[in-house]
C-alpha cells in the first residue's frame, strides 16, 4: 500500500484547495482505547441561552467543489459540506477549538479485538433521507464500494489492507484488516476521511453518474439543490438521529445555503453587507480588518500543516547539501509570515506543528532545535558549498492564493545568499505535471499535512511524490516502521528519528504553519471550531429577529 | 433577402467547424490533463495510465476529435471529468446567467450610448461633446474586474446600495434578480456602453454631412426631425453591426464580471474549466459561447440586411 | 522603333501652374499636426502617451528606487513625501514600479499589436487581394478566431505556454490577428478596385509588388489607427489575466498585476491598486484618445 | 498592313455572386449579366478608334477585355497580328508594354503614396527598358513631353490639379513606348478648360509618335474632336461604325441619331432641344440581365417594326466603312 | 428697370462664404449679387471650384457653418434669408425656393420609400388633409415622367435609375410650387439621352408652373438650351452676366471667351482652343483680377485693380479692366 495522503500543495491552505487531500492529524492525540465509550450528544450545549429554532444560515465558500458523492471528492471544501449531510463511522471533534480528536458518529461503540479486528456497533433509529433504515448491511456496501476501484477510485486504497467484512447482526459491523490500521481513525471520520461516509446504497443505484449532485446520506442536512458554481442549499431533515444535550431534535436551521464566492475581496464584501452570515475561509490580508469588526465572530486556529519548500537533491544546484542547509538558514520565517499571511499562522521550524500533541516536540519552540533563520550562518555555508559564487535556480509555484507573494518574498531572501531565483508560475494541472512528472524545478512550495501522512510519500525514496529525488535509507526505515506501528510512543520515536534526519540532509525548508478561519456574524450561534476546515451546522443557530 | 440569409448561414456553419478545430487542438495543446486532477493525491504512473485509457486520451487527436465531434452532433455532450455532472446541464444552468448579464448590459449600454453619442454628435466640440465622450472613453478604459470590486466596495459595502454579489433568476424573484443584476450590468454595460456612444457619434457626423441630409433641410424639414427621423434611421444601422460585434467582447468580459460578482455564468464555467482541464465542460462551454457569437453576428447581419432596404429589396 | 528621346511636345499654355498648396513631406507633417492640434483630446491623448513613452524609456533614471527591492520603505505605507505613491506591501517603491511599469505596458501593448498587426495584415492582404477559395478559407478562420472571446483566447493559449510577459504577448497578440485581417482585407477590397492598382497591372507589375508597393501602402492608414487603439485593449486584456491569476509572474512590476494584486488590500491600503489603476486608466485614455486623433487626420475615410 | 489591334466576336458575361449554398438551390440557371455580347472591330495603327455609348453599354468592360485586365468569356484578341487571348501572364509582357491605358479619374489612377517620379518610372523599371541611372532623366523627358516640368517630379498626386494628374497619367503610358493607348474616359472628369489642354496633348502624341488610340466615351462632342472612326455601343453591342465625319453628318441608327440629338449645343439662344421632347429618346436601358429578345434598342426605337422583336440585327456594311446593325437597313 | 424691379423674386447682394483654415478665412464666394426674376432660367456657370454650388446652397443657408461663414444679403419677398431664424428659413426651404442636387441618388434617404419623402414634403407646407396630400404623390411622380406611378411610390430610392431619382427629385422640388427652383449641376451625374429628358421635364415644368429656375452648370451646351441669362463665375466671382444669346455671340470676358473656345465642336475643327494653367486655388488667389494669369490679354493693371462687374453693353456686363474701353 502506498499512502500518498496528507499531501497538499500550498494552494490548499492558501484557501483554494484544488484537489487537496483531507485533513489528518493529531494520531498521537488520543490513546486507542479511549475511543469507545464517548457520549453520543454533542458538545456545548448548557449555554445560558436557549437554541432559537429555523432560519436559514448562508455561507460563503471559497472554492467551487466537484461533486457530493463522498467517496469519489477529491476537494477537501466538499468533505466539510459532505459532514453536513452524511455521518461516518468515525467523526472529528474539537472540545477546545484547537486540537481535535476521533470518535465514533454513527458507531455506538467501537471495539477493537486483537490488533486487528475492528468492531463497530451502529446506532438504532438511525434513517436515511429517504426514509431507509441504517443497517450493517448498508455499511458493508459502502465500505465494499469505498474497496473497489472501479467505483471509487480515489479512496479505494485505504481499504486495500481490509480483508472482509462481517455482519453478525444487523447493527454490527466486524471488520477484518490484514496488518495493524493506524490510519483508520482518520479514514473512518464522515468528513475528511470519507472511507467510512455512509452514503444510500438505493439512492447510488439509481442515480448512477447522477448521484454526485442528489446525494442522500443520515446526516442533518438534506440536499435540497445545487446550482453549479453558484449555491447549494441544504434542508433541515426532521427525522435526523442526533440530539442536543437536553434531548432536543437537531438540527435548529431550517436550511443551509453554502455560496460560491471565488474572488476573495467579493467574498469579504459579501459578509460585511450581510449577503452571507459566514465565510469559510479569507484572503489573509482582510483578516485583520475582520478581527476589529464588532459585528463578527473570527475564529482562527493554526491548522495541523506544514509549508515548506523541497529542494530538487536530483538537480544542480541542490544536490549540494551545503547550499540546501543555507536555504533553510535564509529563510526568514518570520517575514513570510508577516508579509504573506499577515500574522496568520505561527512560525515553523520542524514539520510537526504544535496542535499535533504527542508528536510535537517542543524544544522547536525556540527554533533551535529545527530550522531558523540566520542569515549569517546561511552565508557561510554558501561559502563551503560549490556556490560560493552565487547560483540560479527556478522556483517553481501554483498561481493562486497567497503562493505568488510567498514566492516573491522567497526570492527576495534567497537573492541575499547569492541565489538568483526566477519565478515560474503554473496553474494547478501544469504545476502538478511539471513538479511530479517533468520534475524541471529546482525548488518548490507546497503546503503539507500533518507529518504521519506526508513524511513517507513524499520524501521517502522512490516515491511518486519524492519529485525532489531525496534518499535516505535511515529515514526510509524510520516512516516504514512508523506506518504500521499501533503504539503510540514507539510511533513518536520513529517519527522524531525521520525529522532529525530531514533536518540534518536538508532536502525541504520548513516555513510556517498557517491559520484557518471561519468567521461568521455575532447572531450565528454554537458554531463549534474543528480545525480540520469543517464548518458543522449540526448545532448552529441564528440569533436573529 | 433568402439567397442573402441561406449564404450567411453557410458561411456560419464552415465558421462552426473551423471553431471547433481550434477548440479542439487549443485544448489539447494545454499541458497538464484532467487525469492529473482527477487523481488528485492518488498519483502514481501506473494509476495515470490506466485512467488515461479509461477516458480515451490515449487514443490518437484524430479519433478522440472525431468521436468528440460525432458526440456533440448526436447532441451527447458527456459527463464532466471532474464533477461526473452533465456537460449539457452545466453549460444549460451557466448560459442563462449569462444571457441575462450581457442582456442587461447590452440594454443599459445601448441605454446610455445612443443619447450621449446624439447629444455629442449634435453639439460636436462642446463642453457636451468632449463630457460625455470622455465619460465613454473612462467607461472602457478602466480594467472591468478593478471597475466591479470598486463599485462593490462603494456601492454595496460603503452606502449599502446594492448588493455586492450574487445571482437570482429573474422567474424566481424578479425584483431581487434585478437588484442583483445592477452593478454587474453597470460594470459591463459601461464597458460597452463607450464603445457604442462613440460609434453613435461618428456615426451620426457622417450621416448628417451626406447629401440626402442637406436635401432634407432643402425641403424644409427642421432640425430636430432631421436627426431623429433622416439621420438617426440611417446612422444606428453600422450602429446595430457594431453592437452585434461587441456580444463577442461582452461574452469576454463577462467572464471577469461574472468573477467578481460571483454569478454563476460561463465565464466562470469556462476559467474553472480549463484550470482542471475538464475538456468535455471547456470544449462545450466554449462551443455554445462561440455558437451564440456566432448566430448573434448572423442575425445582426440579417437584421441589418433588413434595415437597409438597399439589401432587404433587392437580394 | 522611335523613341521618345529628343522629341518635344509642344506644352499647351506657357506654363503649367500647380494649385495652391504645394507640401514637400516637411510641411506634410507641419500640416498634420496643425489639424492634429485642433482636437484638444488628440493632444492630450499625444501627451500622455509621449509622457508613458518618456517613462518607459528614462525608468532607469526616473524612478526614484530600484523596483524589485524590497523594504525600500515601511510596507503598505501611505503616499508620502519620500514614497509619493506610497509603498507596496513588500515596502517597494510603488512608483517605481508604475515608471517601470509603463515600459512593460508598452512593450506589451506595442509589441503584442505589432505581432497581430503583422500576422492579421499579411492574411488580410493575401485574403483581399487574391479573393476567391484562399479568401473564403482566411475569412472563415479569422471569423472563427474574432468568435472567441480574446480573454477565453487568451487564458487557453497562456496555459499552453505558461506564464511571462512574452507569453502574454503572443496570447494577446493571437486574440487581435481577426480584426486586423478584417480591417486589412475590407481596405484591400476597396483599393483593389482602384484604377492605380490595375494601372500596375496592366504596366505588366507582379502580384506581389502591387502588394506591397500599391496595395499595403494604401491600406496602412486605418490599420496603424486601428493600433493605436488596439494597444490599449492589449493592456486591458494583460489586465484581466493577471486578474484571473495569468498574469506574468512576479516581481514583474506590471500594471494589471498591481491592480490585481492591490485588490486585496482594499482595506488595508486602498492606494496600492487605486495608484496603477489611475495609470492604466490614463494610459488607456491617452492612447484612444490619441487613436481618434490619428483616425482622424490620417484617415480620409473616417475623417470627420 | 495587318491592323494593330483585332477583336472578334468579343463576350463577356459578368455571373451574378451568389454563396455556394444559393448555387445549390434547384431552379436557379446562373443568371449573368450581358456587359459584352459579341463585339466585333479592328484599330489601325497611327488610327484613333472612338467608342461612345451610355455608362452601361459596355464600353469600359470593352477596353479592358482588350487589355486582358479581365478574361473574356468568348471571342478572340489579337495584337499585332498575334493572338493576346490565352497568353500566360509571362507571355503577355511584351504586349503589356505596348497597349497602355489611361483612365477616366485622374484622383484614382495615381497611387496617392507615390511620387509622381515613382508612378511613371516604376512600369519601365519592371521592365528593364533603362538602366537605374537613367531612369530619372527618362522620367524627366515623358513628364516635359507632357507637358510638366522636372519640380513635379517630386511631388505627389495630391499635390498636383486634375489636368496635371491626368498629364502624369498619360506620362506613365508613355513610359513603355506603347503603341495603342487605350483612353476610358480620359478627359470626363477634367473641366473644359483643362479637358482641351489634354485632348490637344492626346492628338499631338498621337501624331508624333504614332500611336493608336482606342477613345473611350460618353461624350460624342470629345469623340468627334479626337476620332478618325468611331463605333457606337448600345447595351453591350455595336450599333454602328463609321468614319468620324461620316457618322456625324449622316448618322444611320436610330441609336446614334437619338444620342446625336439629345446633346445640348451651343446654339442661338432662341429655340432649345428640350423644348422638343418628341425629339429625344424615351426610356431607359434594360436590365442587361434579362435581355428581350431581338434588337436590343427596339424598346426604345422610334422606328421600330415587327421584325426588330425576332432577332438580333447583325453589322453589316451599308456603305464603304459605313457599318451599322438595323434592320431599316437591309 | 422699375418693371423689371417689381419681377425680381430673389435678390443676392455681395454674397460672401468664407471658410476658416489654417490659413485664415478663404473666400470661396466673393462678394456675389444677381438677381432672378419671375418664371425666369437663369444659368450660373463656371468650372469647379468657381463657387458656383457653395453660392447656390448659401442662399439657403445650407452651408455649415461653422466652419463656413456667410454674408450679405439674400432678398426674397423683401426678406433677408441669411438674417431668419432656422424655423422661418426653413418654412420657405421647400415651400418657396426648391432645390435640387447634383447625385440624384444620393439626394433621397435610402431607408424611407420615396413616395413618403415626396409626401414629407408636401405635409411640411401645406396644409392640407393627409389623404388628399397622398394622392398628390401618386399625381406628381406621375407628372414627373415616372411610370405606374403609383406602384413606384413604395419603392426605395436604390431601386431607382439615376434619371429616376432625379425625376423624383423635381417632383419633391416642385410639389409645393416654389417660386424659385434651384438646381445644381442636376444632370451631371446622368447619360446623355437621361439628361435631355431630365432637362426637357425640367424646362416645361417652370414653363408650366411659373416658376423660375437657378440652372447651375459646368456644361455651356446645357446652359445654352435651357437659359434666358448667364452668369458666368470664376474663382469665386461673377464676371460675365448677360441674356444667353449675347453672351454666347459676343463674350465681353476673356475667361467666357476662353471657356467657349474649348469646347470641340460637332463641325470636327482640327483644333481646340485653350486656356493655360488652371483656376487658382483660394489659398493662392492671385492680387488683382483672379483670371490675370491666365489671361491673354492681360495688361500690369490687372495685377494690380480688382475689376467690377460693368456695363458691356444692353442687360450685359463683365468683370475687366479692359471691357468698353
Amino acid at each position: 500500500m502506498k499512502s500518498r495522503d496528507g499531501f497538499e500543495v500550498i494552494n490548499g491552505l492558501l484557501r483554494e484547495e484544488v484537489n487537496r487531500r483531507a485533513v489528518l492529524r493529531a494520531l498521537g492525540w488520543s490513546a486507542l482505547g479511549a475511543a469507545g465509550a464517548l457520549p453520543t450528544g454533542l458538545p456545548g450545549l448548557a449555554h445560558a441561552q436557549a437554541a432559537k429554532r429555523g432560519g436559514t444560515i448562508k455561507i460563503g465558500i471559497f472554492q467551487n467543489i466537484d461533486t457530493l458523492d463522498a467517496h469519489n471528492t477529491t476537494f477537501i471544501t466538499a468533505c466539510a459540506i459532505h459532514n453536513n449531510i452524511y455521518n461516518g463511522l468515525l467523526k472529528i471533534t474539537s472540545p477546545d477549538g484547537r486540537g481535535v480528536e476521533f470518535k465514533p458518529e454513527l458507531a455506538r461503540e467501537w471495539e477493537i479485538q486483537g490488533d486487528r479486528i475492528h468492531v463497530f456497533r451502529l446506532h438504532k433509529g438511525v434513517t436515511f433521507h429517504n426514509g431507509d433504515p441504517l443497517t450493517a448491511a448498508d455499511v458493508k456496501w459502502n465500505l465494499e464500494r469505498v474497496k473497489d476501484k472501479q467505483q471509487a477510485p480515489i479512496h479505494a486504497w485505504k481499504l486495500e489492507l481490509l480483508e472482509a467484512i462481517e455482519t453478525p447482526d444487523p447493527h454490527t459491523v466486524k471488520l477484518h484488516f490484514t496488518k495493524p490500521f493506524p490510519f483508520l481513525r482518520v479514514a473512518f471520520t464522515g468528513s475528511t476521511g470519507r472511507a467510512a461516509t455512509i452514503l444510500n446504497p438505493r439512492a447510488v443505484k439509481e442515480r448512477g453518474k447522477a448521484y454526485g449532485r442528489n446525494p442522500v446520506g443520515t446526516g442533518p442536512f438534506k440536499f435540497v439543490e445545487w446550482k453549479e458554481a453558484d449555491y447549494i442549499l441544504l434542508e433541515k431533515y426532521p427525522n435526523y438521529w442526533e440530539t442536543d444535550g437536553a434531548g432536543g431534535k437537531l438540527p435548529y436551521l431550517d436550511k443551509v445555503l453554502l455560496k460560491f464566492i471565488i474572488e476573495p475581496s467579493t467574498l469579504v464584501a459579501a459578509l460585511k453587507t450581510g449577503e452571507v452570515d459566514g465565510i469559510n475561509n479569507v484572503a489573509p490580508q482582510f483578516v485583520a480588518d475582520l478581527r476589529r469588526d464588532p459585528k463578527l465572530n473570527v475564529f482562527t486556529a493554526v491548522g495541523g500543516n506544514w509549508r515548506c519548500m523541497h529542494m530538487n537533491i536530483a538537480k544542480e544546484p541542490f544536490s549540494d547539501k551545503n547550499l540546501r542547509k543555507a536555504v533553510t538558514f535564509a529563510v526568514d520565517r518570520k517575514e513570510i509570515l508577516d508579509r504573506v499571511e499577515f500574522g496568520e499562522g505561527i512560525l515553523a521550524h520542524g514539520p510537526i506543528s504544535p496542535p499535533m500533541g504527542g508528536f510535537y516536540d517542543p524544544a522547536f519552540e525556540t527554533g533551535r532545535n529545527g530550522q531558523y533563520y540566520d542569515l549569517e550562518q546561511a552565508k557561510a555555508l554558501v561559502k563551503q558549498s560549490r556556490y560560493a559564487g552565487g547560483a540560479e535556480a527556478t522556483l517553481l509555484s501554483i498561481n493562486s492564493g497567497t503562493a505568488p507573494r510567498q514566492a516573491e518574498v522567497l526570492q527576495a531572501q534567497l537573492a541575499k545568499i547569492g541565489l538568483k531565483v526566477k519565478i515560474e508560475l503554473a496553474d494547478s494541472p501544469t504545476f502538478r505535471r511539471r513538479w511530479l512528472q517533468e520534475r524541471q524545478w529546482d525548488l518548490v512550495q507546497i503546503q503539507d499535512l500533518d507529518p504521519d501522512e506526508t513524511l513517507y510519500p513524499e520524501l521517502h525514496s522512490g516515491e511518486t511524490w519524492n519529485a525532489g529525488r531525496w534518499v535516505n535509507k535511515d529515514f526510509d526505515r524510520a516512516v516504514e516502521a512508523a506506518r504500521s506501528e499501533n503504539d503510540f510512543r514507539k510511533r513518536k520515536k520513529f517519527y522524531q528519528d525521520a525529522v532529525r534526519l530531514i533536518l540534518e540532509d536538508a532536502p525541504v525548508a520548513i516555513m510556517l504553519h498557517v491559520n484557518e478561519q471561519k468567521i461568521f456574524h455575532k447572531y450565528v450561534k454554537n458554531f463549534q471550531m474543528i480545525p480540520a476546515n469543517l464548518i458543522n451546522m449540526h448545532a448552529v443557530w441564528l440569533d436573529k429577529a | 433577402m433568402t439567397r442573402f440569409a441561406l449564404s450567411r448561414v453557410g458561411q456560419t456553419v464552415g465558421v462552426l467547424w473551423i471553431v471547433s478545430v481550434i477548440l479542439f487542438v487549443l485544448m489539447r495543446l494545454i499541458p497538464g490533463d484532467p487525469v492529473l486532477i482527477m487523481l488528485g493525491d492518488e498519483f502514481t504512473d501506473e494509476a495515470y495510465r490506466q485512467l488515461r485509457a479509461q477516458l480515451g486520451l490515449d487514443r490518437s487527436l484524430l479519433i478522440q476529435y472525431l468521436v468528440w465531434l460525432g458526440n456533440i452532433l448526436r447532441g451527447e455532450f458527456g459527463y464532466s471529468y471532474i464533477s461526473h455532472a452533465s456537460v449539457a446541464d452545466l453549460v444549460f444552468q451557466a448560459y442563462v446567467p449569462t444571457l441575462w448579464l450581457v442582456i442587461a448590459s447590452l440594454i443599459l449600454g445601448t441605454i446610455i450610448a445612443i443619447p450621449s453619442g446624439i447629444v455629442a454628435a449634435m453639439r460636436k466640440d462642446s463642453a457636451w461633446d468632449y463630457g460625455s465622450m470622455g465619460v465613454a472613453i473612462v467607461g472602457f478604459s478602466m480594467p472591468s474586474f478593478w471597475k466591479g470590486i470598486l463599485l462593490i466596495w462603494i456601492f454595496s459595502v460603503h452606502l449599502g446600495w446594492f448588493p455586492a454579489m450574487g445571482y437570482v433568476a429573474p422567474w424566481a424573484d424578479f425584483r431581487e434578480s434585478m437588484w442583483k443584476l445592477v452593478l454587474p450590468a453597470v460594470t459591463l454595460g459601461t464597458f460597452f456602453a463607450g464603445l457604442v456612444a462613440r460609434i453613435v457619434r461618428s456615426s451620426l457626423l457622417e450621416v448628417l454631412d451626406l447629401d440626402y441630409i442637406k436635401a432634407a433641410r432643402a425641403k424644409g424639414v427642421g432640425q430636430a426631425a432631421l436627426v431623429y427621423r433622416h439621420a438617426l434611421a440611417n446612422a444606428l444601422i453600422p450602429v446595430v453591426t457594431v453592437i452585434g460585434l461587441q456580444f463577442g467582447a461582452l461574452l469576454g468580459g463577462a467572464v471577469l464580471t461574472e468573477t467578481v460578482f460571483t454569478i454563476p455564468g460561463m465565464g466562470r464555467l469556462t476559467v474553472a474549466a480549463i484550470t482542471t482541464r475538464d475538456y468535455q465542460v471547456v470544449q462545450a462551454a466554449i462551443l455554445v459561447g462561440v455558437l451564440s457569437v456566432v448566430l448573434v453576428n448572423l442575425l445582426v447581419d440579417i437584421s441589418y440586411a433588413f434595415l437597409n432596404p438597399k439589401i432587404r429589396v433587392t437580394a | 522603333m522611335r523613341t521618345l528621346d529628343g522629341l518635344t511636345v509642344e506644352s499647351p499654355g506657357v506654363t503649367v501652374p500647380t494649385p495652391a498648396a504645394e507640401p514637400g513631406a516637411a510641411a506634410g507633417i507641419g500640416r498634420w499636426w496643425r489639424r492634429f492640434a485642433r482636437s484638444k483630446g488628440a493632444v492630450f491623448g499625444l501627451a500622455v502617451f509621449l509622457a508613458i513613452v518618456v517613462m518607459a524609456v528614462f525608468a532607469g533614471v526616473l524612478a526614484p528606487y530600484d523596483p524589485l527591492t524590497q523594504g525600500v520603505g515601511a510596507p503598505l505605507e501611505k503616499p508620502s513625501l519620500a514614497h509619493w505613491a506610497g509603498t507596496d506591501s513588500f515596502g517597494r517603491d510603488m512608483l517605481s514600479r508604475i515608471i517601470y511599469g509603463a515600459r512593460i505596458a508598452l512593450i506589451v501593448g506595442i509589441v503584442a499589436v505589432l505581432l497581430a498587426l503583422v500576422a492579421g495584415v499579411t492574411l488580410g492582404l493575401v485574403a483581399g487581394y487574391y479573393g476567391g477559395v484562399l479568401d473564403a478559407v482566411i475569412m472563415r478562420v479569422m471569423d472563427a478566431l474574432f468568435a472567441f472571446p480574446i480573454i477565453i483566447l487568451a487564458i487557453a493559449m497562456m496555459a499552453i505556454m505558461g506564464f511571462g510577459v512574452t507569453n502574454v504577448i503572443i496570447a494577446v497578440g493571437v486574440g487581435f490577428i481577426a480584426p486586423f485581417a478584417r480591417v486589412t482585407r475590407g481596405d484591400v477590397l476597396a483599393v483593389k478596385e482602384e484604377p492605380y492598382i490595375e494601372a500596375a497591372r496592366l504596366a505588366g507589375i507582379g502580384n506581389l509588388p502591387i502588394i506591397f508597393r500599391h496595395v499595403l501602402p494604401n491600406v496602412l492608414a486605418p490599420i496603424i489607427v486601428q493600433g493605436a487603439l488596439r494597444v490599449s485593449g492589449a493592456i486591458i486584456t494583460e489586465a484581466g489575466l493577471s486578474f484571473l491569476g495569468l498574469g506574468p509572474p512576479p516581481p514583474t512590476p506590471v500594471w494589471g498585476s498591481m491592480i490585481a494584486e492591490g485588490r486585496n488590500f482594499i482595506v488595508m491600503a486602498p492606494h496600492i491598486s487605486t495608484i496603477p489603476g489611475v495609470a492604466l486608466m490614463l494610459t488607456v485614455v491617452g492612447l484612444n484618445l490619441f487613436g481618434d486623433g490619428l483616425r482622424d487626420t490620417l484617415d480620409p475615410r473616417l475623417r470627420r | 498592313m495587318a491592323p494593330l489591334l483585332e477583336v472578334r466576336d468579343l463576350v463577356k458575361h459578368f455571373p451574378l455572386d451568389g454563396g455556394m449554398l444559393t448555387r445549390l438551390l434547384p431552379g436557379r440557371p446562373g443568371r449573368v449579366v450581358h456587359a459584352v455580347d459579341g463585339v466585333s472591330f479592328v484599330v489601325e495603327p497611327g488610327e484613333t478608334l472612338g467608342l461612345v455609348g451610355e455608362s452601361g453599354c459596355g464600353k469600359t468592360t470593352t477596353s479592358r477585355l482588350i487589355l486582358r485586365a479581365i478574361e473574356p468569356t468568348a471571342g478572340r484578341i489579337f495584337f499585332e497580328a498575334q493572338e493576346i487571348t490565352g497568353l500566360s501572364p509571362a507571355e503577355l509582357l511584351p504586349f503589356r508594354r505596348k497597349a497602355q491605358i489611361v483612365f477616366q479619374d485622374p484622383y484614382t489612377s495615381l497611387n496617392p503614396r507615390m511620387t509622381v517620379e515613382r508612378i511613371v518610372g516604376e512600369p519601365i523599371l519592371v521592365h528593364r527598358l533603362v538602366a537605374s541611372g537613367e531612369l530619372r532623366a527618362r522620367v524627366r523627358t515623358l513628364l516635359e513631353m507632357v507637358g510638366l516640368q522636372s519640380e513635379h517630379a517630386a511631388r505627389y498626386p495630391h499635390e498636383l490639379s486634375g489636368g496635371q494628374r491626368q498629364r502624369v497619367g498619360i506620362a506613365r503610358a508613355l513610359g513603355l513606348g506603347p503603341r495603342l493607348i487605350v483612353a476610358d474616359e480620359a478627359v470626363s472628369a477634367l473641366d473644359v478648360s483643362v479637358r482641351s489642354q489634354i485632348l490637344n496633348l492626346m492628338t499631338a502624341l498621337r501624331e508624333r509618335l504614332h500611336l493608336s488610340y482606342l477613345f473611350v466615351s460618353h461624350d460624342l462632342s470629345v469623340i468627334r474632336f479626337v476620332s478618325h472612326r468611331v463605333a457606337v455601343m448600345y447595351l453591350g453591342r455595336l450599333a454602328e461604325v463609321a468614319p468620324a465625319d461620316e457618322l456625324f453628318k449622316r448618322p444611320l441608327h436610330p441609336y446614334t441619331q437619338a444620342l446625336m440629338a439629345a446633346i445640348p449645343t451651343i446654339g442661338d439662344g432662341r429655340a432649345s432641344i428640350f423644348d422638343q421632347p418628341e425629339r429625344l429618346l424615351e426610356g431607359e436601358l434594360p436590365n442587361p440581365i434579362d435581355l428581350p429578345r431581338g434588337c436590343r434598342f427596339a424598346g426604345r426605337c422610334p422606328f421600330r417594326f415587327d421584325r426588330c422583336a425576332e432577332a438580333e440585327p447583325e453589322l453589316k456594311e451599308v456603305e464603304t466603312g459605313h457599318t451599322v446593325a438595323c434592320y431599316l437597313y437591309e | 428697370m422699375t418693371e423689371d424691379q417689381s419681377d425680381v423674386i430673389l435678390e443676392v447682394r455681395n454674397l460672401v462664404v468664407e471658410f476658416s483654415s489654417e490659413d485664415g478665412p478663404l473666400r470661396a464666394v466673393d462678394g456675389v449679387s444677381f438677381a432672378v426674376r419671375r418664371g425666369e432660367i437663369v444659368g450660373l456657370v463656371g468650372e469647379s471650384g468657381a463657387g458656383k454650388t457653395l453660392t447656390s446652397e448659401a442662399m439657403l443657408r445650407l452651408v455649415r457653418c461653422p466652419p463656413g461663414r456667410i454674408s450679405g444679403e439674400v432678398r426674397f419677398r423683401g426678406q433677408n434669408l441669411l438674417a431668419l431664424d432656422e424655423p422661418a428659413l426653413a418654412g420657405i426651404r421647400g415651400k418657396e425656393i426648391a432645390m435640387i442636387f447634383q447625385n440624384p441618388g444620393a439626394s433621397l434617404n435610402p431607408v424611407f420609400r420615396v413616395g413618403d419623402q415626396l409626401l414629407e414634403a408636401m405635409r411640411l407646407h401645406l396644409r392640407e388633409p393627409a389623404r388628399s396630400l397622398r394622392e398628390r404623390v401618386g399625381e406628381i411622380l406621375g407628372r414627373v415622367g415616372i411610370p405606374s406611378a403609383a406602384t413606384r411610390a413604395r419603392d426605395y430610392p436604390h431601386q431607382f435609375s439615376g434619371g429616376m431619382a432625379q425625376r423624383v427629385m423635381i417632383g419633391i422640388g416642385i410639389s409645393c410650387v416654389p417660386s424659385l427652383l434651384i438646381a445644381d449641376e442636376p444632370t451631371t451625374a446622368l447619360d446623355v439621352t437621361i439628361q435631355a429628358q431630365v432637362l426637357a421635364l425640367l424646362r416645361s415644368l417652370a414653363r408650366e408652373l411659373g416658376v423660375a429656375v437657378l440652372l447651375v452648370s459646368h456644361d455651356l451646351g446645357i446652359i445654352s438650351q435651357m437659359c434666358h441669362r448667364v452668369l458666368v463665375m470664376y474663382a469665386g466671382r461673377i464676371v460675365e452676366e448677360a441674356d444667353v444669346a449675347t453672351i454666347f455671340r459676343a463674350p465681353a470676358h476673356p475667361y467666357t471667351r476662353g471657356l467657349i473656345d474649348c469646347l470641340p465642336r460637332m463641325d470636327g475643327s482640327a483644333r481646340l482652343g485653350t486656356i493655360a494653367g488652371v483656376m487658382p486655388g483660394l489659398r493662392s488667389l492671385p492680387s488683382g483680377c483672379p483670371f490675370h494669369p491666365r489671361c491673354p490679354l492681360a495688361e500690369p493693371r490687372c495685377a494690380e485693380e480688382a475689376p467690377k462687374l460693368r456695363s458691356a453693353g444692353d442687360h450685359h456686363s463683365a468683370a475687366c479692366l479692359l471691357v468698353g474701353t
